[in-house]
């Protein structure tokens, strides 16, 4: 098992033929995702890396049967994006797209969520199943399947531990980034809500950062909802209050969401948090073995 | 981004609320010529990005022109939170029968837009918020339809206003919460708005920041970005696609990743050293981002050692490291510094670096106990 | 039994103190109608005809547990008083305000929906379950309690109706006034499927007009699943096409919506439509007594 | 509430939709002056509240000034389904590469705004929509986020566009909807929508209906009504509260309530009359509404009975008695009418007419029925 993304996902890249799309659909295919289709408005036709490019995201669904979506179109058009996939009846949308407005977010949150759909980012990795399944921006030969279900606030910081995971010859059985925004589709608590319920994660790894609340608040649904191991991470605990660092999200601002705080109501739901990124994998190591 | 209050209330003004105008002055001279133009009591308020303006004796009254021409000279120049303040605002003294608080913000865990009131006006909200947070009073947006006006009549009925003031602050809340919507803001806040001496109402002080991720479309507020409010090397950093933000330690640091940034200052600390700076040189990470990044690390002068932590995922470190070579031939690098470049095509990277005879450290901890190690021989 | 309001109804008036909500609210009380709230804003401590005033309708109905809510604001101030009742949780809302314009239905209608609330109206007389509860403008005398469903589009048309059912003995269950603008909450259907499953009611009159396809999409709804006698008439047979006869939803363009359209699909539905509205007693007569 | 061409073509300017600008004329010379002025081939088109306009002969070409004079004489004055042509619009003939068809409506079922457009430009829409109901292309708008982008593009796909015209086309659809929500529209439409000779989008004619429940916050459409496109009655009966609509036949009514007054008309018609026209009092039917109302119903030289049917609910009879009796006093009423009172203290309505020598019918078909035989006794 695994989350969210498997060999049953039939992924639609929107944005496929700008840059970023279409290198990707390159990184995704070769690693074995099954990516259906592409969306380009006025693309209809083209082939990009194999795959067929649509002009709407209807056609491409109706057409190629994709569930699931994973979005690379420019900030100012990220958010009618996620509207059409939606519309479309896509049940998962992963924005890969940095530098969405706060206030696009809003609307979006909500809309999907009444249509009984699941965003995950925007501004994050996206996601693997090692073995089945890329979908996201992540290098895919650092992951290996395995017990350990990871969910990250952050890009590269994740890849930096999922190395090391694998190097400590423990693999994933899912990866997800979140992403770092104000505003984001998908959280931990739905993420860890999703590996608890999974056979094949045995213990999870979150990786979070300052600002905002939804550390504290996962951990005290850890507290009450997870019973399998967890190791966790908190980047940001040297930054000063104020200030933004990269992520919109990194902001600590009136003593909330400071790292401290976080790690605090962490280590109380039982997560075991460690003092740096290297650390992680060393400590499910030990968590792991007995 | 932030503005300034003189600009927050321009903004707000255009909203149909009623402001307390007054004229911008970057000298005592023409603080003088303003109380002289204004009449009156005058109240003289320091133009700077930061909070805490009242408390660092940056508002102040004065009682005529002479007076104000002391009281701008008083201020101007003085140094607010690390903000030199270059501008006050003069403004009419105005005759305050009741003061509330009116702010809408990004309700991060409501995923919206919320709108607060209290009657506890002209006092620090933040502490309200903690010490007596039945004080506050909230009305959430809807994420589609926004802030219906029952909402905003809500909560004039929970201030305690009644007659005509129901009406007049519902108005003034609902043009909040359009501007806040319109201009992108992360903060859009009167405090206080009162109720003069005439029995209207005005908003005194105001204060607005913008959404970055909306700059693009919010160019008016562009322009109202004040360059000397902001680190220049920052702004340069930002102009590139690069987030940098100085910090006050010796160790500089230019990393891939916000996140992989944060653990690396946060590993630095944790090896008993001080970053110097946070640095996201981005995805990218080319030959140009890498050596201007590298400039804008080394334009510290505080700093005393470098460390360059790349995690090749999608850009090769054999790419990372040519462009490295290449920023460090361009670069007269007089500190020392510690590279850890690991992932895709990592030996490729590896190899290159050490013909050019660097020595390329493997693990994040280690990298970071090098450079705090060189950095103390260094000093 | 009985449809929509009975006793157990705990009446809200919104705009209760404004000339028509005063009045009406008096005319309510005086007929038996549990009216428990009004609302005005800046009226709390007031009273009308006995019913206490509150600022907003989440006060009243914190204070007096009111069920309904019967909407008597100037027309640009409707929408939003329909959307105050259903945030504050009232399931059933009679909007009987005149002239609000169409596209604050179009939000207003989908929002009362989703959040799984009635809306009767706007521009209704509202609906009365006689000897139990009047809720609306109607003139309550003229009603009987007995055993005929109505609904229509109408006001004066309807009471003429209900007038020559009491008085040729045949009294009724409730009766519907859903209002003849282009939007409304309620419809036709809505209405017959509940007269459908009331028990009480042994008959259905349904009072159409010109204009949409309300009374067409009735018919379709009547053949499938209405079993109970019904006798129904259509206002407007000779209005010419294009103009707009006092209400909005009125207007006859391009072939649709016409008279005689609407006539026709009834008949196939198996409904006696009368030739005239004086015929509608006579028919229903004729009907019960076989 | 209708408007002119040239005004919705004027509001979809202001929306960014390109148009073909041209100028209105009230008189052939002055026609002659904007051919003169414009240059080249013009179209000339009667500007009336009415469809058909081609059909009729209200819209030709004229091959340059004189042309344009002798054109536009043959087109002022004439009627066109009842409307007289004061003015034609005079604008620059275009070159058309393609023609397309884009409205917005109020979608009933749908209860929202649905976008339509179709290949087939040009022609009767609701043809279209009748014989060939797969030419439309149709998008509904969310009923609180309004059309989305992808939605404005979809279109574009639908009606075979490619390239930078699937851009322009989103983009005037998404303007038109944009104008149908900010003016209150109940019909927005552009036929034909052009690419012209330049290869540019080009709004060639437009419509638009304003919401007449909407005209209260729509200022600015209330000052395009053009009065000489309305009848005089029905102007001033909407001035008071009353609707009236003018019909052919000779039996006045007066009715409180839009369905009884259309039942009542209808009762006319199935006892062989046919009325004069659609009468609503409005609810309250106070003396002075209902002295009004029977000038109106009387100031038709054709009317030869009147009938009155009052269903007296909340307004009691006796008080709508009063008012019809002063009412009467006050008019010098010629022809035989009947008068039907009923409801609320009817028995006293009616004592106080039988008092004053007027006869009250009790049923509406008896009513009817006796007016009819009056008229013809009248005829």
């Amino acid at each position: 098992m695994s989350i969210l993304v498997n060999n049953q996902t039939r992924l639609l890249v929107q944005g496929i033929t700008g840059r970023e799309g279409s290198f990707h659909t390159g990184q995704m295919v070769e690693y074995g995702t099954n990516v259906v289709a592409g969306v380009t408005p006025g693309g209809l036709g083209k082939d990009v890396h194999g795959v067929p490019v649509f002009n709407t995201v209807s056609d491409a669904v109706e057409k190629t049967d994709a569930n699931t979506s994973i979005i690379y179109v420019p900030a100012p058009f990220a958010a009618d994006a996620i509207y059409e996939a939606t519309d479309a009846g896509i049940k998962l949308i992963i924005c890969i797209t940095e530098g969405v407005p706060t206030l696009d977010m809003v609307g979006v949150y909500h809309y999907v969520k009444q249509a009984g759909a699941r965003l995950i980012g925007p501004n994050c990795p996206g996601l693997i199943t090692p073995g089945e399944a890329k979908v996201g921006i992540m290098p895919g030969y650092i992951h290996d399947r395995g017990p350990v279900g990871l969910v990250s606030r952050s890009g590269t910081l994740t890849y930096e531990v999922v190395n090391a995971l694998t190097q400590a010859g423990l693999g994933q059985s899912s990866a997800v980034g979140i992403g770092g925004d104000p505003i984001i589709g998908t959280n931990f608590i739905d993420v860890l809500d999703l590996f608890q319920n999974d056979p094949e994660t045995e213990a999870i790894v979150m990786i979070g950062e300052i600002g905002g609340s939804d550390e504290e608040q996962a951990a005290e649904f850890i507290k009450n909802n997870v019973t399998k191991p967890m190791v966790g991470f908190i980047a940001g605990q040297t930054a000063p209050p104020g200030k933004r660092m990269g992520h919109a999200g990194a902001i600590i601002s009136g003593g909330e969401g400071t790292a401290a705080a976080k790690i605090k109501a962490l280590e109380a739901a039982g997560v075991k948090v460690a003092d740096t990124a290297a650390g992680v994998a060393d400590i499910m190591a030990q968590q792991m073995k007995r | 981004m932030n503005i300034h209050e003189y600009q927050a209330a321009e903004i707000l003004q255009q909203y149909g609320i009623p402001i307390n105008a007054g004229i911008v002055c970057d000298s005592a001279d023409a603080a003088a010529d303003a109380a002289q133009k204004i009449g009156g009591k005058v109240v003289i308020k320091a133009q700077v990005h930061s909070g805490g303006r009242g408390k660092a004796g940056g508002v102040k009254l004065a009682e005529g022109p002479d007076d104000a021409r002391k009281v701008a000279s008083e201020i101007l120049g003085i140094d607010i939170s690390g903000h030199i303040v270059n501008m006050v605002l003069v403004a009419p003294a105005v005759d305050i029968q009741r003061e509330v608080y009116l702010g809408a913000v990004i309700d991060r865990d409501g995923r919206g837009v919320t709108v607060m009131a209290s009657a506890e006006g002209g006092v620090d909200i933040e502490e309200v918020a903690r010490d007596t947070p039945e004080k506050i009073h909230t009305e959430t947006a809807h994420p589609h339809l926004g802030l219906r006006d029952y909402q905003c009549r809500r909560l004039a009925f929970k201030l305690g206003l009644e007659g005509k003031q129901v009406g007049g602050f519902a108005k003034i809340a609902k043009a909040v919460f359009k501007a806040f919507t319109e201009k992108d803001a992360g903060l859009c806040e009167i405090n206080p708005l009162i109720i003069n001496g005439d029995g209207e109402w005005q908003a005194i002080d105001s204060k607005i920041t913008i959404d970055d991720n909306a700059l693009y479309r919010q160019k008016a507020a562009e322009e109202l970005r004040d360059l000397r409010e902001e680190n220049e090397i920052e702004v340069q950093a930002r102009a590139h696609g690069i987030s940098f933000v100085k910090l006050d330690g010796n160790i500089g640091c230019m990393v891939n990743g916000a996140g992989l940034s944060m653990a690396t200052m946060d590993a630095v600390k944790f090896q008993g050293g001080e970053p110097a700076n946070f640095l996201d040189v981005g995805g990218g990470a080319s030959a140009d981002q890498v050596t201007l990044a590298l400039n804008l690390v080394l334009a510290e002068p505080d700093v005393k050692a470098v460390l360059i932590n790349i995690f090749g995922g999608i850009t090769r470190c054999d790419v990372v490291a040519q462009g490295l070579l290449e920023a460090m031939g361009k670069i007269d690098v007089k500190v020392p510094f510690v590279i850890r470049l690991i992932g895709t095509n990592q030996a490729e990277g590896q190899k290159l670096l050490a013909d050019a005879g660097i020595t390329v450290v493997e693990r994040m901890d280690e990298a970071a106990k090098q450079v705090v190690a060189a950095a103390e021989g260094a000093a």
